[in-house]
């Protein structure tokens, strides 16, 4: 991609935008000069071998890691300035590899602290759990398919109930851009098609970009698919476009 | 308060750690040829409603004391030895008839280096065990900490470590020096024998050694017309001199002039010796090095300095010479007798015979017979309460040999009067 | 939906019965049971609660084990009693001294002037607000500087104590301002009322103990709110919780300060009852054995605080009145026992061990059963391996010795 | 502070203070560095370091009391013999603690803060009601004590040199046993990762004990060599814990290299600054430094793995 088609007019039609993006750690460039653009409601699926910097990329988005240099823009706002929190607030939500839910609460409690109001110190102490509350986070519970285990302590679930529960902890926020790092990972041919199911439900009317190893499920769902690979962009358009590409075969398939 | 004197009762039957001196043996040879105070007939007399109209622990038979001292935590190290002389008195004064004709029961209670324990300690040996007396403390801060509990409890502490002054209680009886008593005759001499001029001070960080510090150095500067080339202070427990080593090797000072206590101590006079400072030959006058601080620093590292007491182990008189070897009847051969140690065993003596003077064991008739109250059985010498409640004492020079032992080199010809507040040196 | 539904009020009904409970006990139980003498103990006692008090939000909610507690215990203290120093040193008290009018040991360190910084205490609304602000003000500087920056776990730990080794050593070298080593003592009045006396002490209890019942509350409240949930879900996943839009240092932060503060309130306390306050309290020997108060009455219960405070410092008392020498032995056993054998401390024992029993007296306990039986932690397993040792009981485990 | 002093005079003062703070920094890495390895290699928190040293100094006191007695003629050696016994005492007792103990916490780095507590006291009580309250001196051999002049007012302690020299061969021993042996390899891959090399065949608990037995010994050698400096008693040990905390941490915990740097930084600045000021400011100036700097700089010097 070369960066300097793109003008800033254009920016404002893109829910992110990143632009020349690198970070090294060490002198290892993890991702280098990265530069892709995601549209309003685009499901977008990031592939690539191990180590290509898919995950980096994510890490990059949330605030996690901080950019060495290029730039990062949700909604005309500079991300790589921001902290973490703040990032979220403006409206990215970030689901980790392994499901990360508070294992000492219960599934209600973990929903309701993902629940966006009472954020901060004095908000947290005066948060009130009223009816819009409850009402929320039983709709939620119902679309991952937990309304039965509100009470539940988060530490008994099933592993795929915990990856369920973390997106209901995403959905909750509403987030506008939703990145998921590897949903299906370690689920059950079941559990698999439920969360199938599930993710086509939760993508309407929002931004998604989905890192998946399991290409049948990225075939289902993908608008575009990004391949990365040595932290750079190996290839990027349709599912069709991209098998076809010769320089992913090689690097998938080998010389 | 709610106890009573029933509690007399109570507690004695119950009180694991109460330990009874051994009664009906004979007389030690001390006190059958003192005869100034083992006068058990004229105490039988007196009935326990006549001597104790306070509800203090006191019965037809026997009396009881407390002694409060650390025996864990870090002064362990130094009240051990006030303990067991302590713990000497008693017994003596047991076998030589009692006080009043009264058996000296113990509690021993341990304040564990720890000031709000000692003023809990304290309170209870006073509420609860309605102890006569009590004998102890050795840090200034357990004083301080203990001291509102005697006041508001009317107890009398016998209090044995030389310290700062600048505190005069009714209920307190200081067996140890106040800071002048120590501190200026020592100057005086090391300024007359060895014409020292300029002086190094250097102490631990904490109110005994900054404020004997401070009066140094106006004797020093105003009396005796030198000068102080340095003075640094260190946290308690600092194990590194190297630096300041170098800066009195900087500065050569006629007389290094120490207060550094505890763990400090040790690291001090070995590091001195090892940078090549001898001190046979470079004067160091300290006042927080006894006999006890010895042997753990290892003769043969401070050989040479002079300290500045009132009593070392060696003295050489008959007294001590009895003192001496009582001691170490009790505690071992190895055990060696320090300053504190010695102040620590006029304790009991001293409130034998104030009692006996006031024929009573009321603190306030204690307290008010102790002054001008006399021990000429001291194994420092005779002493005698001074109305300040501090003791008249001689101070002495000694020069620490190999042994562990100090050798007497100088002692003040009177007794010195004790001035805990002491005027042009505040 | 049964629970989740039915929380309005901060204080479920076993929460109620437990501090109801705690109040008897302190109120009316240990008063008659005691004499005057014993019961200034529990009250001496009662002030180390407070920081155990603290520690429960923020070492056993939040994950940060502070080893420097003792710093605010004493900065509590010390405000406390320069208030009472300065009434101690009226001028005709202190008419004896080169300069009247000052404490004495500013007289014997050649102050001739009270220092600045103590002019304020004269006042006591003053005071009062600086117990509680002067020791928050303080943690918020070191945990904004630290959190913010991540410093956390064991690194906390330790820079907590030689924090408290800095004071140690300034409080005792600074003896001009402070009283040095040993401390501010002689404190006699409080606005002309002597608390020396028995009665003033018996009153001083009554006002500990309602102190100490108040900041209960206080704690409940921030444990039952949202704030309290978040706590924990930081201690478990620090991560989600900050991509989940919140700022953890500042929840972090916040909670330091309310230890803080609570350290200091019974600091204040111990200062009026006993009558002095010393640096003794603030080094790193009393700052760890504070955490064994928490840590022996269940690091994660309020109430276990309390309970866990009164029996260890009982127990010290006792075993050296009896046995000074094994009293060591005894307090360095319990730290190795609570860690290795009983990590939720008195309030775990409780739960696997006597509140199972109790079940059907308490509403609160019968609601617990009712949940799915997955949701019962088999009794007496080992903790989950997740650090910091986070119970397999959770925030269910408090409930029961409350 | 310094216009009456001559020129030669200034000289040999800094050449000597230099040389002070040089030993300085050898006794912080002697303190360091067996914390150092339990800490960084480990993640235990062992505050019950200076009690393992003290047992060090224990041994070589008792050993200094066997040679007067029975082989008086050997005194002049017994100190290389006496740190011998102290590595394998306090070794020992290492191992025996981790069995009993760590080893079941290792998963809970704070509370393994909490159990070395707790055994630091049984420790100190231990050593309390066996060798007295009392502190012991420890006697050195004649050549040990004193200094060799070099020049009129420069002049070497011996026992610095000593210890300097004992500093860098311990600092060389662990370095070879850490990076070059076949078991400091074992003990690098289970740090990095203890699943994967229980996988590959290597005894990880064996690894565990040995380490930490390990750092202990190194804490009782330092312990031996701490009597030519500092006091024997039972609370003794609490002297050096704030220090060798600081130092390990400041550090960056995880690599030798950064412990010696970090006692190096800490002990020139104590050392100058002591120089400058009187005891108690330096102490607290050093102290609140390495705390600042600590504050502001988290992230250049906590580079550790703690295992979890």
């Amino acid at each position: 991609m070369n960066t300097s088609v793109i003008t800033d007019a254009m920016n404002k039609d893109f829910v992110l935008a990143v632009e020349g993006l690198t970070v090294s750690f060490d002198g290892f460039k993890a991702v280098n000069d990265l530069s892709f653009y995601v549209d309003e409601n685009e499901i977008r699926v990031i592939i690539g071998p191990n180590g290509a910097g898919k995950t980096t990329v994510l890490d990059l988005i949330c605030g996690r890691t901080k950019a060495t240099t290029g730039s990062i823009r949700f909604k005309d706002r500079e991300l790589t300035k921001m902290k973490e929190h703040e990032i979220v607030r403006a409206g990215v939500g970030r689901k980790f590899q392994n499901p990360s839910i508070y294992e000492d609460l219960t599934v209600f409690e973990n929903l309701e602290i993902s629940y966006p109001k009472g954020r901060s110190v004095p908000g947290a102490l005066t948060f009130r759990r009223d009816a819009a509350v409850k009402e929320r986070v039983q709709e939620i519970a119902e679309t991952i398919f937990l309304a039965d285990q509100l009470d539940q302590r988060a530490e008994y679930l099933s592993h795929g109930q915990k990856q369920w529960l973390e997106i209901g902890m995403l959905l909750i926020q509403d987030p506008e851009l939703l990145m998921l790092d590897e949903p299906v990972a370690g689920m059950s041919v079941s559990e698999r098609k439920k969360t199938a199911e599930l993710l086509n439900t939760i993508i309407k009317n929002r931004s998604v970009i989905v890192i998946e190893h399991d290409m049948k499920f990225v075939e289902d769902i993908a608008h575009k698919v990004t391949v990365l690979h040595q932290g750079k962009i190996l290839s990027e358009g349709s599912m069709a476009k991209v098998q076809a590409d010769p320089k992913v075969i090689e690097v998938y398939l080998g010389h | 308060m709610s106890s009573n004197n029933d509690n007399s009762h109570k507690f004695s039957s119950t009180r694991r750690k109460l330990l009874m001196g051994m009664a009906a043996l004979p007389a030690a040879p001390l006190l059958a040829s003192s005869g100034l105070f083992s006068s058990p007939a004229f105490a039988q007399a007196l009935a326990t409603s006549a001597v104790n109209t306070t509800g203090l622990a006191v019965t037809d038979t026997d009396v009881t004391v407390g002694i409060l001292h650390s025996v864990t935590g870090t002064m362990a190290i130094s009240e051990t030895g006030s303990v067991q002389a302590e713990k000497l008195a008693i017994d003596q004064i047991n076998k030589s008839g009692g006080v009043l004709g009264r058996q000296i029961k113990y509690i021993q209670e341990d304040g564990a280096s720890d000031w709000p324990t000692f003023a809990e300690k304290a309170k209870k040996l006073l509420v609860n065990d309605k102890v006569a007396a009590v004998f102890g403390c050795w840090t200034s801060a357990s004083r301080k900490a203990v001291l509102p509990v005697f006041e508001q409890y009317n107890g009398i502490l016998y209090y044995p470590t030389f310290y700062e002054g600048l505190e005069q209680s009714k209920n307190v009886i200081y067996t140890g020096q106040e800071a002048t008593q120590q501190i200026l005759a020592g100057l005086d001499w090391v300024n007359k024998e060895k014409g020292a001029k300029s002086f190094y001070l250097i102490g631990s960080d904490y109110i005994w050694p900054r404020t004997s510090m401070k009066i140094a150095r106006k004797h020093i500067e105003n009396k005796l017309g030198g000068k102080v080339v340095g003075e640094e202070y260190f946290p308690l427990g600092h194990t590194q001199f190297n630096s300041v080593i170098n800066k009195i090797k900087l500065t050569k000072p006629d007389v290094i002039y120490a207060a550094v206590v505890g763990g400090s101590n040790v690291a001090f006079y070995k590091q001195l010796k090892a940078a090549g400072i001898d001190l046979s030959k470079q004067n160091l006058l300290t006042i927080s090095v006894t006999e006890d601080e010895i042997d753990g620093i290892g003769g043969e590292n401070i050989a040479g300095a002079y300290s500045s007491m009132k009593y070392f182990q060696s003295l050489d008189n008959p007294n001590n010479k009895e003192f001496v070897a009582e001691f170490k009847k009790m505690w071992g051969d190895k055990t060696v007798i320090g300053d504190v140690t010695q102040a620590a065993y006029l304790g009991p003596w001293l409130w034998k015979a104030a009692v006996e003077k006031a024929k009573s064991f009321d603190v306030d008739k204690v307290a008010e017979a102790s002054v001008d109250v006399e021990f000429a059985k001291a194994p420092e010498g005779y002493v005698k309460i001074h109305p300040n409640h501090h003791l008249w004492s001689k101070a002495r020079i000694g020069q620490a040999q190999a042994d562990g032992q100090f050798k007497l080199v100088h002692e003040t010809a009177d007794l010195i009067e004790p001035d805990p507040f002491p005027k042009g040196y505040q | 939906m049964s629970k989740s539904s039915g929380r309005t009020f901060f204080l479920r009904p076993q929460d109620i019965i437990g501090i109801i409970v705690l109040a008897f006990v302190l109120v009316v139980v240990l008063p008659l049971a005691l004499d005057n003498f014993r019961l200034q103990f529990v009250g001496k006692y009662l002030t180390y609660a407070f920081v155990a008090l603290g520690l429960v939000l923020c070492w056993g909610y939040a994950g940060i084990l502070s080893l420097g507690q003792g710093v605010f215990f004493g900065l509590g203290g010390y405000c406390m009693a320069m208030f009472l120093k300065l009434e101690a040193s009226s001028v005709e008290n202190t008419k004896i001294q080169t300069t009247p009018g000052i404490p004495d040991f500013m007289d014997w360190n050649q102050i001739t002037a009270l220092p600045w910084f103590w002019e304020p205490f004269h006042n006591l609304g003053f005071t009062a607000l600086a117990v509680i602000l002067v020791p928050a003000l303080f943690a918020f500087i070191v945990g904004f500087a630290m959190f913010k920056r991540r410093v956390g776990g064991v690194y906390f730990a330790i820079i907590t104590q030689a924090l408290a080794a800095i004071m140690t050593i300034l409080i005792i070298g600074q003896q001009g301002y402070t009283g040095g080593i040993n401390g501010i003592t002689d404190l006699r009045t409080l606005n002309g009322w002597d608390i020396r006396t028995d009665s003033a002490k018996t009153v001083l209890y009554f006002v500990c103990v309602g102190l100490l019942l108040a900041c209960i509350l206080v704690a409940y409240f921030v444990k039952s709110s949202k704030l309290g949930r978040i706590l924990v879900a930081m201690r478990d996943k620090e991560d989600r919780v900050r991509f989940s839009g919140y700022d953890v240092a500042s929840f972090k932060v916040f909670v330091f300060c309310l230890a803080a503060s609570l350290s200091a309130i019974g600091g204040a306390m111990f200062t009026l009852q006993v009558g002095f306050m010393s640096p003794s309290f603030v080094g790193i020997v009393p700052s760890i054995e504070m955490v064994i108060y928490t840590a022996v009455g269940g690091r994660l219960s309020i109430l276990g605080a309390v309970y866990g405070t009164l029996l260890v410092n009982w127990a010290k008392t006792s075993f050296s009145e009896s046995f000074p020498e094994l009293w060591l032995f005894g307090l360095g056993g319990l730290f190795i026992a609570v860690v290795l054998a009983f990590p939720n401390g008195i309030a775990g024992l409780w739960q696997t061990y006597v509140a199972p029993h109790l079940g059907p007296l308490f509403g609160g306990a019968a609601k617990r059963t009712a949940t799915p039986p997955a949701a019962t932690p088999p009794a007496a397993t080992p903790p989950t391996p997740t650090p910091p040792a986070a119970p397999p009981s959770g925030t269910a485990a408090p409930a029961a010795a409350e | 502070m310094f216009a009456e002093y001559s020129l030669s005079e200034l000289s040999s003062i800094f050449l000597m203070q230099g040389f002070a703070g040089l030993i300085l920094f050898s006794v912080f890495v002697l303190m360091a560095l067996g914390l150092a390895i339990i800490f960084g290699q480990m993640g235990v928190i062992n505050m019950a370091h200076g009690e393992f040293m003290i047992l060090g100094a224990y041994v070589t006191y008792f050993t200094s009391q066997f040679f007067l007695n029975y082989i008086p003629a050997l005194f002049g050696i017994y100190f290389f013999i006496a740190m011998i016994l102290a590595f394998f005492a306090s070794g020992a007792l290492g191992m025996a603690v981790e069995w009993l103990m760590i080893r079941r916490l290792y998963k809970r780095p704070l509370d393994t803060l909490l159990a070395t507590w707790g055994l630091s006291l049984i420790l100190q009580q231990v050593y309390r009601s066996v060798f007295g309250p009392r502190e012991v001196g420890v006697e050195l051999p004649g050549w040990m004590m004193g200094s060799l002049p070099v020049t009129d007012v420069v002049e070497v302690q011996i026992n610095g040199l000593f210890v300097m020299g004992l500093t860098i061969a311990i600092t060389v021993a662990v370095a070879l046993l850490m990076y070059k042996s076949a078991w400091g390899k074992q003990v690098r891959a289970v740090v990095q990762n203890r699943v994967m090399a229980g996988a590959v065949g290597i005894n990880t608990e064996k690894v565990d004990r040995y380490t930490f037995g390990l750092g202990c010994g190194i804490a009782g050698v330092a312990g031996s060599a701490f009597t030519m400096i500092g006091s024997t008693g039972p609370t003794s040990g609490q002297l050096y814990i704030v220090d060798t905390f600081l130092v390990v941490v400041f550090g960056g915990a995880q690599s030798l290299l950064g412990t010696i740097a970090s006692a190096f930084t800490i002990s020139q600045a104590q050392s100058t600054l002591e120089f400058f000021l009187s005891g108690s400011m330096a102490k607290v100036l050093t102290l609140l430094g390495v705390v600042i700097i600590l504050m502001l700089r988290p992230q250049g010097l906590f580079v550790i793995k703690v295992r979890r």
